[in-house]
């Protein structure tokens, strides 16, 4: 038979299309297997990356494997560990606090004595100009927590300036800052009821 | 119930799919000339919309999950709504002329209508339950609708005014989509 | 032949534009162009997918018959789309991680199937790849255009963070046009990405027209 | 021989020009009472905006070739950075003045081919670009009566001085930021509401809109000579005093009452000088009236559940968008026809 | 008598006082009279007269032709010197046939019939010889009178309309205060002629005496005077209907078909002259007036007569007129030469100062909506003007510029001074000569097919009798052959 | 799972391909109503002016988008207008000039009767007989200009039609460049 009266027939134009996909989608199923190691590899560079902000410093273990997931005030929250010699030097979660229009979700690294590596927000949805100097591409505000703990300053203290505390606000802005003081604090506290487990240090019966 | 209406008020107003997700733009900016194409065109998408999104949640909960082979997404998606949409078509070419002739050259175009696909792989990212998706999917398509109506009625008074000849038409169709995306700022926060 | 080719150059970058003519590809041209850099990749990720897709269409367009030949080619345009997914969610992360959706949008980016349709299912192979060369130039030329004028006048720079996006090769883009910029936040935001594509769609009737004045002039002075 | 010209050979005594002039006129008391509210930065700034939106409209008009003289004769670019000028931080820097008037002129109206035929209003187009775009300029207010001099008011107008001291926040901006700590409307208002001082402008707020009785009497002056009709107005303030005080007997501490929404943010300049405006609203007396009636609903939308604490610039854009299909609906019933546009059927009388 | 409301409408300036105290006098006899063929809506008259006929006054010189069209009557008596164009009071300013009377002096009556008791008279009758007067409606629509008797006979509700509201025009007003008692007796006949059972004569209040004296008149018989508010187009057919009544005029039909009829009070004149005393219209009440006359009046013209002569006789100008019009300021038509003939349906002739006019350049309509809220009908004209601006006659169609009655309210208020009117005018003079160009082409269309068919007929049956000849001279060769071969055969 | 991953894709492909395939034969639409619409709307003289053969092929020619909408010069911008209003495009109207209302007329004095027009003419619009002056019939033609094309003598031109106060009508306003 000749093409043209193949292209008239139903079959032809079912197969065709199953052909089409069948060729296809071998084609993606192989290719897809090539570049899964290195899409697995840059979505891990990706998150080592964001986790090497807040957690400044060589460690020795894979922190993405050194987990645990503890309860939070709002729900489950997982947490990255970083060990040196066998010990849990530095703890990785996320936080996050009530901003103008939503809530704000940080990062945030503690040392084993509890105080700030760092801070990077990951999710925000403040105005643009006003809210969104707590990036650190916008501003260096985010640097202020660093080295902080909830003795420096005093728990009256870890508020922003306008509500008697030390940190700055941001012109026109104080409910974005006050939202990402709240959300570290919270998380120091949280750091302090579980030091221990985050710690993996001899959890007492 | 109220959970559904805030859904439908943010898909709708808030994340607007034309206006903020920039999703179905060359309709938009094509079928906007005349009130009744228009109609035509965002009925016709709202019906595509709601059942591709409501296809493709079934097509990634059952089959690419459970084979664990989503990187096929784009391509069963894309698969899905493109026959669909030629069997729309067919069947309005056959069943309503009228409603052919306005559409015209655009009705094959909804399969490239970046809102359909757009707003199906966007849904799968929400993670959530059919029927949540469904009025996602819904609510994406009325949000449509109702851009495409707004701009349409101010194009047609604009083909009445004195636009200078630089501007007229598709420039001064830009200018107006961009303060209708000013406008529709002002939902922002809403839900 | 070269008048041929001289001609399917010209259509692709300028006269018959995919944006600034053809009005279509419109999403990802306002939905990434709040940088330069940003267009640039999205317009590089295109033209590769509309060069190949013109490609296989045209080679195969004898085979398909016509009830489903836009499956079909949706289908190949699918695979050529997912495969550019895959390479830039693999090598180049960062852009993958900005363009986000707009990848996979490639698909349904009404300009390569309008060319498939249009020109590669009725022209020969050699044919259809020069206009997919070209067209997706003339894509990413609006896009680097559009984006450029928003990137200036959004946040004083031009191609910023190309290095990151598009690798180190393209770290010589970078330019920061107004140093100290507060940043003109409307540019960024959609309503800014549809005012400067109609200004520029306006920019281009005048240059056009006077082109057109100037020729008819010439033509005149030649005539007399 | 001239051309022999159509009826009517008699004409009204009007003219574009005075409506412009009329209306004009209705702003000069608010006006005047913002700039003795907050001194000269705000004579600044109001005469910032309307030197750029003269020189901008005129340079546009130039390039087109048409008569500079008619277009700015006509007073509506003027009228138009008036508004804008009342609806500005009093205290704003220069440059957004001079970007709000040329995007109001250019962007908002002759790209579109001049007066009559713009969709969007020009005034409120402009100062929500200017909100999206400069948020901190355009969310910084003082309280008023602090009257700097002549010389501190042109480094503040035109240098950037920062403002602190003078710094304050105006009622609805206040009531949203204490929302967020959790703070009731019992407490929020407590020392930001007093009806009094609210109704005669004393309150931080933008330049001009404060003034609610001043606006007021402006808007019954263009009622009077017939220049607008009350159905747009009432309809709007209606919009925002009926959810208003449904919400607020529901739930008190949550949802402020009719007045506070009625006498803060720009209701008042809104509801009489900018739905108002001809061009980009509804043709019918009735069209008029829904519109406002959207314009309010929408404003106290904005202000209750949206992400902004004003709402009137957005929602009158939004019913804008709305008015060519209002127009399309209502139309008024043709003499001889039914509300359809059918014939009248005739009923023999016996 | 309750009133209903009226929606829409405008409050020009009523400028009547310059001639509302002038009583009503006769022009001196004019030595050259024009009279138009075409004085009414319809076909022209026919002349049956020739050049150099001598005629006398009311003797008819044209005869109506068909349906729609009314007689005309020579003015005074006299040689006909010419039959040819004239220039017509029409804003074209093109020529129409016209009757060209010499008058010689005498003005002598021909002989003419009246009736003793009119009001025993048949309704056929009253309307047969409403037509022979020549008589046409005064209003300023001048269809002619008989035709409009006829098809509403038994309406419900006569309406005389003595509203009168274009400004500066006192005609009307003078004519109820000089000749009430004639005006009634005509409004008995017109109701006898179609039936009425109700008679309403509607007066504006800005015509206090005129309201008055028809009273007076109408004392003791079935009409009734009403006092209307004053405002412009109150005088318009529908309108009156609308605030008298209560009823509309369906779009597309005739008062006739509600029942009810309306003529002007002048027309009841003429029709009580034409029954009573059987004189023909050959003369109106004019006013003239205007900024620029000197001596506003009235006065009772020939038809025919040229306006000059009534600016004349109100002694010319004060200053060089900016605008002649003829009729009222809101509908009237611009002239500009003099020399144009007063005919039956010019209520006025004005002569107007540029400050009167206050017209100026248009500028952008800004979408005040004052026109929409002017407008009698309810129309949007903003939206008929856009549409008819940018070549869309159908749109403006669909937002019904059928249903204007060209009244100029909107016009007149428009702060822009747009002109609104001129626009729909423009476009239904346009969607007309469209209208004539399509029945143009289908009868084309049809000439066309039948001579396609014609050609191919007659070429079929050429093929046919080439067939027949063919047929036959095979059937002669065959039976030729044939005969041959059985020759042959024969021979064999 | 790499066979799974096909085999599902390409029983989707061939289901869907089916669906396609049947409805195209189910739902298949025949001819195209437009054509004789079009021909409806044209002045059907079949003059042959637009370069195809007769208002037939100018339609076929209008409904598969290959000819212009001011293709017919007997029909004049109100033809164009309504063909764009039919097909819904943009005319662009600034080529066709509308030189208004034309009609042929013969001069007697050079008029030699030969008859050619008469003929030649689309609608019957010239009386005559041979050797006899021929006269214009205005009602009925259409301009079309054939009669002067083939008039030996030519004693036969296109006139305007002149206005009476019949057809006389308001010009359109021109606005100055302010309005
Ligand atoms: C449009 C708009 C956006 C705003 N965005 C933010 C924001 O992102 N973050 C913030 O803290 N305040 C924002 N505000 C300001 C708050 O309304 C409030 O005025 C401010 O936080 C109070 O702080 P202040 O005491 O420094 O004025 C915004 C205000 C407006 C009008
Ligand atoms: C007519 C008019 C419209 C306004 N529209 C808005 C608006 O849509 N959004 C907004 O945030 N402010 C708007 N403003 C400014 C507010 O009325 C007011 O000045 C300011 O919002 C009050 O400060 P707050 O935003 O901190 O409450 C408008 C002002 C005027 C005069
Ligand atoms: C806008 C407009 C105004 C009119 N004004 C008057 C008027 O004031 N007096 C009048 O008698 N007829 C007026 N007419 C004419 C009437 O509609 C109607 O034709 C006339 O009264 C019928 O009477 P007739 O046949 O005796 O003329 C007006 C018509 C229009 C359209
Ligand atoms: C009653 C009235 C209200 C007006 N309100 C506004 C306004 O809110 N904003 C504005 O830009 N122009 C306003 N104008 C001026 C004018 O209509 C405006 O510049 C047009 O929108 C420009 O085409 C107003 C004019 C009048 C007569
Ligand atoms: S009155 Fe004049 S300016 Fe006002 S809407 Fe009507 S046409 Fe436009
Ligand atoms: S002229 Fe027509 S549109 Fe204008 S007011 Fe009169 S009826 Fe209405
Ligand atoms: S030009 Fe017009 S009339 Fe002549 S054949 Fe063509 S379509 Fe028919
Ligand atoms: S132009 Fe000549 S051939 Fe054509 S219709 Fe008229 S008379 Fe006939
Ligand atoms: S609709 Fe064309 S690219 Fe989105």
């Amino acid at each position: 038979m000749k093409l043209e009266e193949l292209r008239g027939k139903l079959i032809y134009q079912a197969l065709l299309v199953g052909a089409a996909a069948l060729l296809t989608s071998a084609l993606l199923s192989f290719f897809s297997q090539a570049t899964e190691a290195d899409i697995k590899a840059a979505e891990e560079a990706d998150l080592k990356a964001s986790l090497a902000q807040v957690l400044p410093g060589a460690y020795e273990n894979d922190l993405l494997k050194d987990t645990v997931t503890l309860p939070g005030k709002e729900g489950e929250v997982l947490v990255y560990r970083g060990r040196r010699k066998g010990k849990v030097e530095a703890v990785v979660y996320q936080v996050s606090g009530n901003g103008y229009a939503g809530s704000i979700v940080c990062v945030m690294g503690v040392s084993r004595e509890g105080k700030i590596l760092g801070v990077r927000v990951i999710k925000h949805k403040e105005t643009p100009g006003l809210g969104d100097k707590i990036e650190p591409a916008k501003g260096d505000w985010i640097h202020s927590f660093e080295g902080r703990w909830l003795g420096d300053p005093v728990t009256e203290k870890w508020a922003v300036k306008k509500d008697g505390g030390v940190f700055d606000q941001f012109a026109g802005a104080t409910i974005t800052p006050r939202g990402v003081v709240n959300a570290v604090k919270g998380g120091l506290a949280f750091f302090e009821g579980n030091k221990a487990q985050l710690l993996d240090e001899g959890v007492q019966p | 119930m109220s959970e559904y209406l805030l859904l439908l008020l943010g898909t709708a107003l808030v994340n607007n799919v034309v206006l903020v997700k920039f999703l179905g733009l060359c309709p938009f900016m094509g079928v906007s000339k005349k009130m009744d194409g228009a109609l035509g065109m965002g009925m016709a998408t709202t019906f595509v919309l709601t059942f591709a999104t409501a296809a493709s949640w079934m097509l990634e909960h059952w089959l690419l999950m459970p084979l664990g082979i989503q990187y096929l997404r784009i391509l069963a998606f894309i698969l899905t709504i493109a026959a669909t949409v030629q069997f729309t078509e067919m069947a309005i070419r056959k069943f309503s002329p009228g409603l052919y002739q306005v559409l015209g050259i655009y009705l094959p175009l909804i399969t490239t209508n970046c809102a359909v696909l757009g707003v199906a792989l966007l849904n799968v990212q929400e993670k959530s339950d059919f029927v949540h998706s469904l009025m996602y999917g819904f609510g994406s398509a009325l949000g449509f609708m109702l851009v495409m109506l707004l701009f349409t009625g101010l194009r047609v008074r604009l083909a009445y005014a004195q636009v200078p000849p630089a501007f007229s038409g598709a420039p001064i169709g830009f200018v107006t989509a961009s303060l209708l995306a000013l406008a529709f700022m002002g939902f922002a926060g809403l839900a | 032949m070269n008048e041929k080719y001289a001609r399917i150059t010209k259509d692709g970058l300028w006269n018959n534009n995919v944006v600034f003519a053809q009005m279509l590809a419109l999403c990802p041209l306002l939905a990434v162009t709040s940088s330069a850099t940003n267009g640039l990749g999205m317009g590089l990720a295109s033209t590769a997918v509309l060069l190949l897709s013109n490609i296989i269409v045209s080679s195969v367009r004898h085979l398909i018959s016509p009830e489903v030949r836009i499956p079909v080619y949706i289908v190949l345009i699918a695979t050529l789309v997912t495969l550019v997914d895959m390479s830039l969610n693999a090598w180049a992360h960062e852009l993958y991680k900005v363009l986000g959706l707009f990848i996979a949008l490639i698909v349904v980016n009404c300009a390569i199937l309008g060319r498939a349709e249009a020109f590669a299912s009725k022209n020969s192979v050699l044919d259809a790849a020069l206009d997919g060369l070209m067209m997706g130039l003339g894509f990413t030329f609006a896009l680097v255009v559009i984006g450029g004028v928003r990137e200036i006048f959004g946040s004083g720079t031009l191609f910023a963070n190309a290095h990151l996006l598009l690798g180190p090769a393209f770290a010589f883009l970078e330019l920061t046009i107004v140093p100290q910029y507060k940043g003109f936040l409307l540019m960024i935001l959609p309503p800014g990405g549809f005012l400067v594509t109609g200004l520029l769609l306006a920019w281009k009737r005048v240059l056009d027209a006077r082109r057109a004045e100037k020729a008819a002039l010439v033509a005149e002075e030649a005539a007399s | 021989m001239n051309p022999i010209a159509h009826s009517p050979h008699a004409h009204a005594p009007a003219s574009i020009g005075k409506v412009m002039a009329t209306v004009l006129l209705a702003l000069v008391p608010a006006t005047l009472f913002g700039f003795w509210l907050y001194g000269w930065p705000a004579v600044n700034l109001w005469a910032v905006a309307l030197i750029a939106a003269i020189a901008g409209e005129a340079f546009v008009v130039r390039m087109q070739g048409r008569k500079v003289r008619t277009v700015i004769m006509d007073g509506s670019g003027i009228l138009t950075a008036w508004l804008l000028a009342l609806s500005l931080p009093p205290y704003a820097p220069w440059w957004i003045a001079v970007l709000g008037s040329l995007f109001a002129v250019i962007i908002g109206k002759q790209v579109f081919g001049g007066l009559g035929q713009n969709v969007f209003n020009p005034a409120m187009a402009a100062r929500v670009m200017l909100l999206i775009s400069f948020p901190l300029e355009m969310t910084t207010w003082v309280a008023p009566s602090q009257a700097p001099g002549l010389l501190e008011s042109l480094r503040i107008t035109f240098l950037s001085q920062p403002i602190d001291g003078m710094a304050s926040a105006s009622l609805l901006g206040h009531v949203k930021t204490e929302f967020t700590r959790g703070i009731g409307l019992d407490q929020a208002l407590v020392g930001y509401y007093t009806p009094m001082d609210m109704l005669w402008g004393s309150r931080a707020g933008s330049l001009g809109e404060t003034a609610a009785v001043l606006l007021l009497i402006g808007g019954l002056f263009l009622i009077a000579r017939r220049i607008i009709t009350w159905h747009a107005p009432f309809a709007m303030l209606l919009g925002v005093a009926v959810p208003a005080l449904l919400f607020n007997a529901i739930d008190a501490n949550h949802y402020a009452g009719p007045m506070v929404h009625l006498l803060s943010g720009g209701l008042m300049l809104g509801a009489f000088f900018i739905v108002t405006d001809p061009v980009t609203s509804p043709n019918t007396a009735l069209g008029q009236f829904i519109f406002g009636l959207g314009c309010g609903m929408l404003t106290w939308i904005i202000r209750t559940w949206g992400g902004y604490p004003e709402g009137v610039a957005f929602a009158v854009l939004l019913m804008n968008a709305a008015t060519p299909i209002i127009d399309q609906y209502v139309k008024p019933r043709i003499y001889g026809r039914d509300r359809k546009g059918v014939a009248l059927v005739v009923k023999k009388e016996l | 008598m309750k009133l209903f409301d009226l929606k829409g409408g405008v409050h020009p300036e009523g400028k009547k006082n310059l001639s509302a105290e002038r009583r009503i006098r006769a022009l001196p006899l004019p030595k050259k009279l024009y009279v138009p063929m075409q004085q009414h809506i319809g076909a022209p008259a026919a002349p049956v007269v020739n050049v150099g006929d001598h005629v006398f006054k009311g003797q008819l010189i044209a005869s109506a032709q068909g349906n729609v069209s009314a007689a005309v009557h020579a003015p005074t008596s006299g040689a006909i010197t010419a039959l040819g164009d004239h220039v017509a009071p029409h804003p074209s300013g093109l020529p129409v046939p016209t009757i060209t009377l010499e008058s010689d002096g005498k003005d002598e009556w021909c002989a003419i019939q009246g009736c003793e008791q009119p009001l025993e008279l048949a309704a056929e009758e009253i309307a047969a010889r409403v037509g022979a007067a020549g008589i046409v409606g005064l209003g300023g629509a001048t269809f002619p009178s008989a035709l409009k008797l006829n098809v509403s006979r038994g309406v419900q509700t006569l309406i005389m309309n003595g509203g009168e509201c274009e400004p500066y025009l006192t005609c009307d007003d003078r004519i109820m205060r000089e000749r009430a008692v004639e005006i009634v007796e005509g409004i008995l006949l017109i109701a006898r002629a179609v039936d009425a059972k109700k008679i309403l004569v509607g007066i504006e209040d800005n015509k206090p005496e005129a309201i008055e004296a028809m009273q007076a008149a109408a004392q003791g018989t079935a009409v009734k005077v009403v006092t209307m508010p004053s405002m412009y187009p109150m005088g318009s057919e529908k309108q009156i209907i609308q605030v008298l009544t209560g009823l509309e005029v369906p779009a597309g039909g005739r008062p006739a078909d509600i029942g009810v009829l309306v003529h002007n009070v002048a027309t009841a004149f003429a029709v009580q002259q034409a029954i009573r005393y059987g004189k023909p219209l050959i003369s109106r009440i004019v006013t003239v007036s205007g900024g620029a006359i000197k001596t506003a009046c009235n006065v009772e013209a020939l038809v025919g007569t040229p306006v000059q002569e009534l600016i004349d006789f109100a002694d010319g100008y004060v200053q060089p007129a900016s605008r002649l019009v003829l009729g009222g300021p809101m509908m009237g038509q611009q002239f500009t030469n003099t020399n144009v003939p007063v005919v039956k349906g010019s209520s006025g002739v004005l002569a107007l100062m540029t400050t009167e006019i206050g017209q100026s350049e248009a500028s952008p309509c800004i979408r005040c909506s004052t026109c929409v809220r002017a407008c009698p009908v309810g129309l949007l004209p903003l939206e008929m003007a856009a549409h008819i601006r940018a070549a869309d006659l159908t749109g403006a169609v669909a937002l019904g510029l059928k249903d204007c009655i060209a009244c100029g309210s909107c016009s007149y208020v428009c702060p822009a001074h747009i002109p609104l009117v001129h626009f729909f005018n423009y476009a239904k003079g346009d969607l007309a000569a469209q209208e004539r160009s399509k029945l143009k082409q289908e009868a084309t269309k049809k000439l066309a097919d039948a001579r396609l068919e014609r050609i191919a007929r007659i070429e079929r049956e050429r093929a046919e009798a080439a067939a027949r000849r063919k047929a036959a001279r095979e059937a002669k060769e065959r039976a030729a052959k044939e005969a041959a071969a059985k020759a042959a055969e024969e021979a064999v | 799972m790499l066979f799974a991953a096909i085999i599902s894709l390409t029983l989707l492909g061939t289901a869907l391909g089916l669906l396609l395939g049947v409805a195209a034969r189910y739902l298949k639409v025949e001819g195209n109503p437009l054509v004789a619409e079009i021909e409806q709307l044209l002045p059907g003289s079949q003059c042959g002016q637009c370069g195809y053969p007769g208002c037939t092929g100018a339609a076929q020619a209008l409904a598969d988008g290959g000819a212009a909408v001011t293709l017919c010069p007997p029909g004049g911008i109100a033809l164009a207008q309504a063909l764009a209003a039919k097909l819904g495009v943009d005319a662009d109207l600034s080529g066709v000039e509308d030189k208004g209302p034309m009609i042929a007329e013969v001069k007697e004095e050079i008029c030699i009767g030969c008859t050619r027009c008469f003929k030649i003419c689309p609608t019957d619009a010239i009386m005559g007989a041979a050797q006899q002056i021929h006269v214009v019939f205005r009602e009925a033609c259409t301009a079309c200009g054939k009669c002067v094309d083939v008039c030996p003598t030519e004693s036969v031109t296109l006139q305007p039609i002149p206005v009476t106060l019949q057809s006389w009508y308001w010009n359109k306003p021109i606005l100055g460049s302010a309005a």
